[in-house]
């Protein structure tokens, strides 16, 4: 009988007996390779063995991995934040096993310790209504260029990139190593028959962050100050008749240095260093190869353990930009609330 | 099924090593006409760069507010099957755990009902059943619920809480970050199912202070497990770090952001000025078997994280230093009714309670829920001379 | 005869001969002794002492300093920033039995290098419209008890206090070491019959930082939205009849950690650490207590070369509040535009 | 000259070692009914802990919109003779060096014409005559003008310019503020003397980082002394710094921001990493005969900074990394007048530049006065994606 207010399944049913009996308990764990970690605890080890997907899955991925884990982990095993597989083995014996038939099936293993990680990603033309780009085609093309980083686990530090169709910046773009933005760069163009249909107008006249949509009564609809406008469809999704997407002019931009730890240096929000790069499906080029260079960069000048933000930070990200050899432009200043913080009010610095 | 499409754009994105979003489409494809026509307009999409889907109108299942997105394509005439396309939203359990059994339920429902496309999982943690038409929407929530799930969050309401691995594979979880996710989210269903806020709310534990589920980017109330007390250092395993060639003075104490930490050299101990030990996680990332966290375990109560839009991204910050986080979480409970009451009271529509203390104060936040001001709350104190001052501290 | 737009007299004609044979030659400077710098160049050494001086002073003062200067450095002196008085000597004979004259003069001898220099401060109530406090009277107070510290040299580094009367905060106390600043705390009583006569209405509207006055056109006159008003007297600056000054309610907050040079750090702001201290004419015990107490802790705890900001931020200022027993309350949380950027946005702190 | 006045309060003032401006005031007042007035007034405020000078109305001398600040006590009638007791703002000679002739001068006219009370100096560095009457105003202009003195600014105009010592005194500076100091007030005696303006405007001349004048917190411009090349060191003079026991290791490198020094304990060698140097001024100050500035010098240039009221304070920031700052200083001051034109054109009333360019934005700034963007500007770039694209930008 279906039942109103179920909640979740109870997650403490799910778990393999090892986690049951080390519950809380765990001593310390360790790596014994790419994309495997050994947990310890009194009861014994868990090896995790982690595999890429694609995010997007068919329910027949999701039986075909199932049927790995019922071989190989007595049926149990888990996802991650970061859309990974983790097949939960209790028995040492089956970790090289199972490897074999992950990496058979094309379920890469990696994405543990000091690597690139599986992209955190957003819809994208696959099934948003505001994108500016696709995101699971991004992320194919960017993964497949950084594909040997996800294998190994000897960078600097963890690299975490996150893509976003658009400027709402969903999935924690605003905090990754390296975010892929889709951008919008032309003012809404305005479809005054269904801005009069479908939309209320005070609501859309106070959803602006600019205040560029003033109302326009004799109309029944709305005008735009267009100087004042930058972007952010935030209208679109209170109207209909704001269309936002423009073939011509939309595209990805690139923010570094954001992470989330608190490990040695406070959290901190990545910052624009490649303001766009045109979309050029199916597996931008551009794109693909500013991260590539970003990531090579970090990886031949951080010092063990600094992740890509804590390495711009230390040299300053003056310096970054003339090491990159990225062009530095009006448009990397920030103009927007907060601004303030982010200018130079000290006459030292670098070149 | 129609003879195969052409997909030569898409085509490409099955080239790679990286495993291939194309290739799930059109396996699903194969025997699914809305995976199909998924397909056809992806194809479309890559070769004029725009998106093809339009706004969603409001569609639902009987007894709940929130759960389903709709989506219907712009291009309804050129691919019929997904003229309707909704998303179904379900509540993950906690950690993501999952047996084998629970998960070929969810994807029998689906390939009747739905596509046979999911996301595993969505960014805010649910598991994402993609599209499907609206005639399917409450068989399909009647089959779920019938197989133990239930919807997830969407709209202005409290969106499914998530939580790291927590105890049940981490060594470092200072809470059972598991059990307090199954706990909030069966505590507050209705807040989950049928919105009635300023917008939306997030939950998010992380265990420790790496926080792993990014709660400190993401959510309006960050819970960031960490201890009271001393970190204690156990020397027989830091001599053994240093047996392995780690460089203890660089990488560990060098490194430590308050500098807390002493290595001799000579004796190969380490010690720690524990009082200016900040609990950032670094010492035991690096070597975790030699220093392990306190004893006196518990969370650090963090709020206002949100993404970009639209008055900017924000960070959660501390509103609480250390609160002990035990079943039942009474303290923690009664403190987020005084939030909630607070932002429902001020908020305006689509005001997150970060831009909402932005707008109005953290003292007037603070003296609304009766939180005491901490130093811990802030970075550095006021430069401005601006306060306001209450009634009661003016001599009339 | 009277010329318009004469310009300021020119300083080069103010130079002694010791200035104009070294200028722009300078080789390195040292302290001899607290108050007495010693410049060299290729011409010979300037000898340089400096002397406190009330800066509010009357014209047979500044005939006493000439005599002085007449009769140990040819006629020639400057001024500091800081309104200190510099006697430059170039005859190091006459080093000694000038200091001497000036301190039988009540002119002590001080303030250079790692010191407590004389305050930069405003003017309270001997010549200000808006004042919370008098200036000279708390500065005068401030410096008797710290006068140890400006005849030594050998503090963790200098020390830079400003007073400023109101929450204008002129002079520079928004980026000292310690800053004196006075507050009003209560909403202004409202002269409505000034208000109508000397008063631009529109003007008073637009003055208020957070829209807490509006425009009453019945009564031609404003009102005023009280939770809303932050007391920064800007009203009274376009009204006389917006009274702001309040004999109960006013006083004395303390900011602090301000630094201006960029030395080793940023130049910084300074940071409220007591919000309101009582006006207790003629000495303010509770103000001279409370300064003496910041100060001496951070004499007892900073490294060598530490600004008192520099302190407080290696340790955290937390770590400040527990070490100074200064209770912390929601009066040090920023709740104004840039408040975001102090909060604390790391699960990283101290107790 | 009428009884002694009683002032118990402003009396406790005298004692202590610090000198007392009190005394000050009455010596003036021996001599002069303002002064002793003025005494009597101060004594009151100390009794009821409030100020008693109201607004001031509209005084001036010919020729003159500003230099004169009208001030009137609220009790005229116990204190007659400074019912009008207004300011002369007197632009002082640059880094404040005097003859002693010429501070008799103006100590006769001010004896003779006013308070004989003067603040050597006021905060933005002129020369401040404190209290005379409307009819001595026109007079006293007159006679100070006479002895090559002339009014400083006020109201909505450029401020008189100030400096540090300079070459004058000091062997880091990097440029001559004393000349630049001079040059400005005088090109510029229209913008100083007759509002024009938004809101007020200063400059201020540092001849190095250290920043003497505190130009970054104070001046809308600060124009802050640097150099392009490296730092140059002096090898024999590092061995007579470790000779006398400085710690070099601890005492420079250490607190070097950026770490580009290297000291070699056994060599007793110095080395520097110049690309990596921010040239901050500390290991100059703190061993000046071993390091000195590099030998390209000029100036930074930074705009902004405010005092508190209304939108907070601001600090100066770096709108030119580097220019050359040598007289007739011409682009300097071409780039002076474009942003002057745009500040008159843009602002509102009584807001600063800084304030201005905060709501309008940087790029705004930057485009419109053809000042290129570097990343010296800013210490990271924006955290948003809110760029306001350009047309010439856009495909159409």
């Amino acid at each position: 009988m279906p039942k109103i207010d179920n909640g979740p399944p109870d997650y403490r049913k799910n778990l393999p007996p090892i986690v049951e009996q080390n519950y809380g308990k765990w001593e310390y764990h360790e790596s014994p390779r790419p994309g495997v970690l050994k947990h310890v605890g009194p009861a014994g080890a868990l090896y995790s063995v982690r595999c890429a997907s694609p995010r997007l899955v068919c329910v027949d991925f999701i039986r075909d991995v199932c049927a790995l884990a019922d071989k190989y982990c007595g049926g149990y095993l888990r996802f991650t934040s970061r859309n990974n597989i983790e097949f939960l083995v209790s028995d040492e014996q089956n970790v090289e096993p199972l490897i074999e038939e992950c990496e058979a099936q094309g379920l890469p293993v990696g994405g543990t310790g000091a690597s690139i990680s599986n992209v955190v990603h957003t819809q994208g033309w696959v099934h948003c209504h505001t994108p500016a780009t696709d995101a699971s085609g991004i992320t194919k093309a960017v993964m497949d260029d950084l594909f040997e980083y996800f294998k190994r686990d000897d960078l600097p530090n963890k690299l975490r990139i996150a893509m976003a169709c658009c400027l709402n910046m969903c999935g924690a773009a605003h905090v990754s190593d390296i975010a892929l933005v889709g951008i919008h760069r032309t003012v809404p163009r305005m479809d005054h028959d269904a801005i009069r249909k479908g939309t209320e107008i005070p609501s859309l006249v106070a959803c602006c962050p600019t205040a560029a949509i003033r109302p326009d009564p004799k109309n029944k609809s709305v005008t735009i100050v267009e100087e004042r406008c930058m972007y952010c469809g935030n209208c679109y999704t209170m109207s209909p008749g704001m269309h936002i997407m423009d073939a011509k002019n939309d595209g990805v931009a690139i923010l570094i240095g954001g992470k989330v730890s608190n490990a040695r240096t406070a959290p901190s929000f990545s910052r624009m260093v490649i303001p766009f790069l045109p979309n050029n499906p199916p597996r931008w080029p551009e794109v693909t190869e500013a991260v590539r260079h970003i990531v090579d960069l970090w990886i031949a000048n951080a010092r063990r353990g600094e992740r890509l933000g804590e390495w711009v930070e230390r040299i300053g990200w003056e310096r970054f930009f003339s090491l990159s050899g990225i062009p530095f432009t009006d448009k990397h200043i920030d103009d927007y609330i907060f601004s303030r913080e982010t200018f130079r009010t000290s006459a030292a610095f670098k070149y | 099924m129609a003879e195969k499409r052409e997909t030569p754009q898409l085509d490409e994105l099955e080239k790679g090593p990286w495993p291939s979003f194309v290739t799930q489409i059109k396996r699903a494809g194969e025997k699914n006409a809305m995976a199909d026509d998924l397909l056809g307009l992806l194809e479309t999409s890559y070769e004029d760069k725009v998106g093809h889907w339009k706004h969603g109108g409001i569609v639902g299942v009987k007894g709940y507010g929130g759960g389903v997105i709709g989506r219907y394509t712009d291009m309804p005439e050129e691919f019929p099957n997904i003229s309707e396309f909704h998303t179904v939203r379900v509540a993950q359990p906690s950690g993501w755990f999952y047996t084998t059994d629970m998960l070929r339920e969810i994807c029998d429902v689906w390939e009747e009902r739905g596509s046979g496309l999911t996301n595993m999982h969505g960014s805010t943690g649910d598991i994402i059943l993609l599209g499907t038409t609206t005639d399917q929407l409450q068989p399909i929530f009647d089959d779920i619920s019938d197989r133990g799930f239930d919807l997830g969050g969407s709209g202005s309401d409290l969106r499914s809480p998530s939580c790291c691995v927590g105890p049940g594979r981490c060594e470092h979880a200072c809470y059972d970050t598991l059990d307090m996710c199954y706990d909030l989210t069966n505590e507050y269903q209705d807040e989950i199912h049928r919105p009635m806020w300023p917008y939306k709310f997030k939950f998010k534990m992380s265990g420790c202070a790496n926080d792993c589920v990014a709660a400190q980017a993401r959510a309006d109330c960050s819970i960031i497990g960490t201890w009271r007390d001393s970190i204690i250092i156990d020397q027989d395993e830091v001599k053994k770090y240093a047996a392995d060639g780690l460089d203890i003075q660089m990488d560990v104490c060098h490194r430590c952001p308050s500098h807390c930490l002493t290595y001799d050299k000579d004796t190969q101990e380490l010690s720690v000025n524990a009082e200016e030990c900040t609990r950032c996680m670094h010492c035991i990332n690096v070597m975790g078997k030699a220093i392990k966290q306190g004893k006196e375990k518990g969370a650090t109560i963090m709020i206002g994280a949100k993404s970009t839009i639209v008055k900017s991204a924000f960070m959660s910050w501390v509103i609480v230093p250390f609160m002990k986080m035990e079943p039942p979480y009474t303290e923690f409970k009664e403190m987020m009714d005084r939030i909630w009451d607070w932002w429902d009271e001020n908020g305006k529509t689509r005001e997150r309670i970060g831009e909402l203390i932005y707008r109005l104060g953290m003292g007037e936040f603070l003296r609304a829920t009766g939180i005491p001001a901490v130093p811990q709350m802030v970075y550095r104190p006021r430069a401005n001379p601006y306060v306001f001052w209450q009634k009661d501290e003016i001599e009339v």
